[in-house]
């Protein structure tokens, strides 16, 4: 078995583990993880189809390669809205603790 | 054989630490462990030849979302759970993991029938890498051949920092967002921020100027700029920038832009959208990624810090 | 776009294709730039010269005769990226633009920033979100490739999620949340479709891949994954979640985004995916499929919106209704035993539809904030009177109701004469029944809204706590009401230019059949109505209405059973286990079916 | 390549691979958090110091012999102040497990 299929198979793995993990789990943090895990097996199969696609002067095909950097970038964009929502979440859903913790952080940050 | 034994064993290491990011009991070792997973999974990317996709793997899809998460996490310990969703009982959840098996199945059984031998644009990348006058393939489809998705997703980070500062409260707009501050000044923290930066700030460079030629680049660079950054705020010697700072918001915007300018004036300079002038065409991808090296470094700390939650000064 | 060398070359006027993606990148970026108060002075600079491209590209599309290709930086697809304007990308062009002066002109009321402050955190983020869905829309109408659209799909999804929660709270939040992640859930399995295709393929450019696709597994499972995702996105029964929380919860202004325009992009995507990369692949059987969930949808979400308390919930099941709608015209171009989608006309209905839906649906929220800011609340039950307060939107909601239900001359009437033309062409009569009865239940929940609008109420309306009560500004009315104009007439424009309408297939909307048959679906609506609906107050008891309403109960009762099952139907699946659950059923039925019905 | 540093180059990085074995068994069976911290410090320092110096004899170049130093010291250095943030926040939390 190549490294490139070894790699698919991983990635294939990694993508039916994180869905469960989305599906599954009822806190939204846990899901925001198990988005990452999906996004990454996802991107793990472009690994292999760039891997597969070696030529001449190129080790793996450049354009998989590329969208992967895209679809990284675009990934972790959509991890920090999430992980944003979410604090914004918790602090309207738990004013009693968190409102007073944010403004005895906003004191201290202003002194 | 040798390798072959490691590449199952970096497999199934990465495998186990998915299953454990997704099935802990609790969540912060769940993020602690997938803090792991992602610098392993760079490792199986540079076995993949993609050195590239490695680096920015091991910068933003590890090292920085795990930030991100272990903030999160952090700033929820102590603080209950909003508990407004139910646990799925016990039938539902193993035709859920049947289904999930099912659908990887298919994926495995898809990827180990793909044609042989492989379609590739690998030769016609080469073919074409001359007229941009670059040396790294990578950086030609995303700078040149698919310039306009890069753009595009320039503009969604653009889009992602103003849908987090939206999530602020009305009385902290214009304020600064928060990072996890060092407990106290003048420790171990505080000089690590005064030594590596420097350090830290050249090799940012460096990857963003080989990127030309060799795997590096814009993003790759960028996002080592940005982690230099975030270090020297946490350690409190500078202060998080105010969300209203007209500086912050070019810096943030500048590579989108400078990317549509040029694009528009490759209309009159180069015959079309996005096309670059025959013979001048390094310098001018070069001078494009300067500003997106910039933007990057200044939006990926952005969107690590979150909604502003500090009241702007009078 | 059926292959040929043509595609792959640039056509005069393609820059306007640029344009088109350009000016509202552009108009977002200055206004995140300039921030303050620049941020709405810059969407409306930017506005007119979006609605001037759109119409440039329509009348440079109707004078060249064929579609305008674009070749982004002149690299030519595989290695590059096209951008490609057929018919139905004009006409949706088009209409986002039309849309989205509506919705413009409507914001600038409740969006402005208050004196005294240099900058105010919900403009700000409605201002630069705004010019970012429609960059994003003209992106996914304009783009010929696959994973352009995905990045596209994913600018949408980015620039929507914040509007479901600009007012911040909790529960526009947690909508806002759900929303976010289902939609990320569907982009992950449209991208490993993506990854497949080009595995398979080693291209993902539209036309190029329409050569090449082949009926073999790696394209079922990639076909399925991608529809599967797509589906998510559009919120289709029973994927729909996160629809009616945030439709409902967000401002008007946004839900009017929302609903008119952000549901249709990854619909759009769906139908090019069929009807331009696979129009050549068998896939019949999973046409039926994806109908069947589309009368789901129709049944389903028409009775759940004929039960609501609320205003904007009802229209936001109304919308759940008519996404089902959309997808029925995937069997009628498709039908059993066929081994291609055909262009026709199944397919012009469907995009009038859509085109029809937007405009009605953006003019209903708007109407909806009208009553919501005149009265402080929007109960359904308690809109008595409001008919006299805010004459103008009562008339706004009305038409586009109309347009909605179907009648003449509305684009949805056409889209249903075309829709039932193809059902009667392809002798798919059960396709046929849902489409009527997908009518008559709108005529159902439009006629139950207007029914109690119109209603006396017992003094004068209760006017909501005296803070949250706005005077309602006469160019908000205005801009519901072109919308609902708009809706209302789009029937009377010759789209034979831009859809593939069959020869002399437009009957006239004046002739006696087709005014009968409106006259039947106001009046099955109208008991629909009166059956389901909710109703407070009581009628004289006279001895004939006491009569009438013995002999009614039973049927009342068999409705409010039935609604009742349903009820508790949406609750089940608007749970996250069980809405996952139907994902993962979904993708797995329908790649079975591509599969095995080869 | 001579014989040589082959041998030394395995000599030196089969004895950093036992530093980070002996490492990772303290990180893994340590009962408190300082004393874990102390197992993973010895294998970050002198496990992956041994891995580069076995390393240097490889090297194409003095560049990238130099860079595998650079990439040693930038470990320690990461790897002290982690550790003493990580060890100032259990003092300061009384945690020890």
């Amino acid at each position: 078995m190549s490294t490139a299929t070894l790699a698919g198979l991983t990635g294939a793995i990694l993508a039916g583990v994180g869905l469960y993990g989305l599906i599954i789990h009822p806190d939204p943090l846990r899901r925001i993880l198990a988005f990452n895990v999906l996004g990454s097996g996802v991107f793990l199969l472009f690994g292999i189809i760039a891997r597969r696609g070696a030529a001449i002067g190129a080790l793996a095909d450049p354009v998989p390669q590329a969208m992967v950097i895209t679809g990284i970038v675009v990934a972790f964009a959509a991890t920090a809205l999430a992980v944003a929502l979410l604090i914004r979440l918790g602090a309207q859903t738990d004013p009693v603790v968190t409102q007073a913790d944010k403004q005895d952080l906003a004191r201290r940050a202003d002194d | 054989m040798i390798v072959q034994t490691l590449d199952i064993g970096l497999a199934a290491l990465v495998l186990t630490l998915a299953g454990y990011t997704v099935l802990a009991r609790a969540t912060f070792p769940a993020v602690v462990s997938y803090v792991a997973y992602g610098l392993l999974l760079s490792l199986i990317w540079v076995r993949l030849f993609s050195v590239d996709v490695a680096l920015t793997e091991a910068a933003i899809g590890g090292g920085l979302t795990g930030v991100l998460l272990i903030g999160a996490a952090g700033k929820r310990r102590g603080t209950a759970v909003a508990a407004t969703e139910l646990d799925p009982t016990q039938p539902l959840r193993w035709a859920i993991m049947a289904l999930c098996a099912l659908a990887a199945l298919a994926l495995a059984t898809v990827v180990v029938s793909l044609p042989d031998p492989a379609p590739t644009l690998a030769p016609q990348a080469m073919e074409n890498i001359a007229t941009t006058g670059l040396g790294n393939p990578v950086t030609a489809v995303l700078i040149a051949y698919r310039a306009f998705d890069t753009m595009l997703e320039k503009c969604v980070l653009v889009i992602a920092v103003v849908g987090v500062w939206s999530l602020a409260c009305d009385r902290c707009w214009g304020g600064a967002p928060d990072v996890p501050r060092a407990v106290a000044r003048g420790g171990t923290l505080t000089f690590f921020a005064q030594v590596l930066p420097p350090l830290g700030i050249l090799i940012g460079i460096r990857i963003f100027w080989i990127g030309a030629d060799e795997p590096g680049g814009a993003f790759q660079g960028g996002a080592i700029l940005a982690a230099m950054w975030v270090i020297i705020m946490m350690a409190g010697l500078t202060d998080v920038p105010a969300i209203s700072k007209r500086w912050l918001r070019i810096a943030l915007a500048a590579g989108p832009i400078v990317f549509l300018g040029v694009g528009i004036l490759g209309f009159a300079a180069a015959g079309g959208f996005l096309a670059y002038p025959h013979g001048f065409a390094k310098p001018v991808i070069i001078f494009v990624e300067i500003f997106m090296t910039l933007s990057i470094a200044a939006t990926l700390p952005m969107l690590v810090g979150g909604a502003p939650i500090r009241a702007p000064r009078p | 776009m059926q292959a040929s060398v043509a595609y792959l070359t640039g056509t005069d006027g393609g820059f306007l294709l640029v344009l088109a993606l350009v000016i509202p990148l552009a108009g977002a970026l200055l206004a995140f730039v300039c921030g303050g108060r620049q941020v709405e002075r810059v969407v409306f600079c930017v506005m007119p010269f979006g609605l001037a491209v759109a119409l440039a590209i329509a009348l440079t599309q109707r004078l060249v005769g064929a579609p305008l290709v674009y070749l982004i930086g002149r690299w030519t697809p595989p290695l590059g990226v096209a951008l490609r304007a057929d018919g139905l990308s004009v006409v949706m062009i088009v209409i986002t633009a039309v849309v989205m002066g509506g919705i413009c002109s409507f914001a600038s009321a409740d969006f402005c920033t208050p004196e005294g402050s240099s900058e105010s955190r919900a403009p700000f983020a409605f201002w630069i979100l705004l010019p970012a869905v429609w960059a994003a829309m003209n992106t996914i109408f304009l783009a010929g490739d696959l994973f352009t659209l995905y990045v596209a799909l994913e600018l949408l999804t980015f620039a929507a999620v914040p509007l479901v929660c600009l007012d911040g709270r909790a529960e526009t939040l947690q909508a806002a949340l759900r929303y976010l992640l289902f939609a990320l859930l569907g982009s992950a399995l449209y991208l490993a479709g993506t990854t497949l295709m080009y595995g398979d393929y080693g291209t993902l450019d539209i036309v190029l891949l329409s050569q090449r696709v082949r009926a073999e597994p790696v394209l079922f499972v990639a076909a399925a994954l991608m529809t599967t995702g797509l589906l998510a996105k559009t919120a289709l029964f029973p994927l729909h979640l996160w629809l009616p929380p945030a439709h409902a919860g967000a401002p008007a202004a946004a839900s009017a985004v929302l609903s008119g325009l952000v549901v249709k992009g990854s619909f759009f995507v769906a139908v090019r995916l069929w009807f331009d990369v696979m129009p050549h692949v068998p896939a019949s059987a999973a046409m039926q499929v994806l109908a069947g969930l589309g009368v789901g949808a129709i049944l389903f979400g028409s009775v759940e919106a004929l039960r609501q308390k609320r205003l904007k919930l009802l229209i936001a099941y109304s919308t759940l209704a008519q996404i089902g709608y959309l997808f029925l015209i995937f069997p009628l171009a498709c039908p059993p035993g066929s081994a291609q989608l055909v262009r026709d006309g199944a397919l012009a209905g469907g995009m009038l539809q859509a085109m029809s839906h937007a405009t009605a649906k953006a003019a209903m929220f708007m109407v909806a904030g009208l009553i919501y800011a005149e009265l402080g609340h929007d109960r359904i039950v308690g809109l008595g009177n409001v008919a006299r307060i805010l004459p103008t939107s009562v008339l706004a909601f009305g038409l586009a109701g109309l347009a909605l239900i179907g009648l003449p001359p509305s684009g949805a009437y056409v889209a249903k004469d075309l829709l039932l033309d193809a059902a009667s062409a392809t002798s798919q009569w059960w396709w046929a029944l849902a489409i009527q009865a997908g009518g008559i239940l709108a005529a159902g929940y439009v006629l139950l809204v207007i029914m109690h609008m119109l209603a006396p109420a017992p003094g004068l309306a209760a006017p909501g706590p005296a803070g949250s009560r706005k005077h309602v500004s006469r160019y908000q009315e205005a801009a519901a009401l072109a919308l609902a104009l708009c809706s209302l007439l789009l029937g009377l424009f010759p789209w034979g230019n831009y859809l593939p309408l069959p020869q002399g297939s437009l009957s006239n909307p004046l002739t006696f059949k087709a005014l009968s048959g409106s006259v039947w679906t106001i009046l099955a609506g109208a008991v629909l109505a009166i059956s389901l609906g909710r109703w407070d107050f009581r009628l004289n008891h006279r001895p004939l209405t006491r009569n009438l309403l013995l002999a009614f109960r039973p049927v009342r009762r068999t409705c409010l059973g039935i609604s009742r099952i349903n009820a508790e139907l949406d609750a089940r699946l608007r749970q996250w286990p069980v809405a996952g659950a139907c994902l993962l059923f979904v993708l797995i039925v329908f790649g079975i079916t591509l599969v095995v019905a080869r | 390549m001579s014989f040589a540093p082959n041998l030394f180059s395995i000599v030196a990085i089969g004895a950093g691979l036992i530093f980070f074995l002996a490492g990772t068994c303290g990180l893994l069976r340590f009962p408190d958090t300082l004393s874990r911290l102390h197992a993973l410090t010895k294998a970050d320092n002198l496990g992956l110091g041994l891995v580069v110096i076995g390393l240097l004899p490889l090297a194409d170049n003095v560049l990238a012999a130099l860079k595998l130093v650079v990439v040693w010291v930038l470990v320690q250095l990461s790897g002290a102040t982690v550790g003493q943030l990580i060890a100032q926040s259990t003092r300061r939390n009384g945690r020890t497990e």
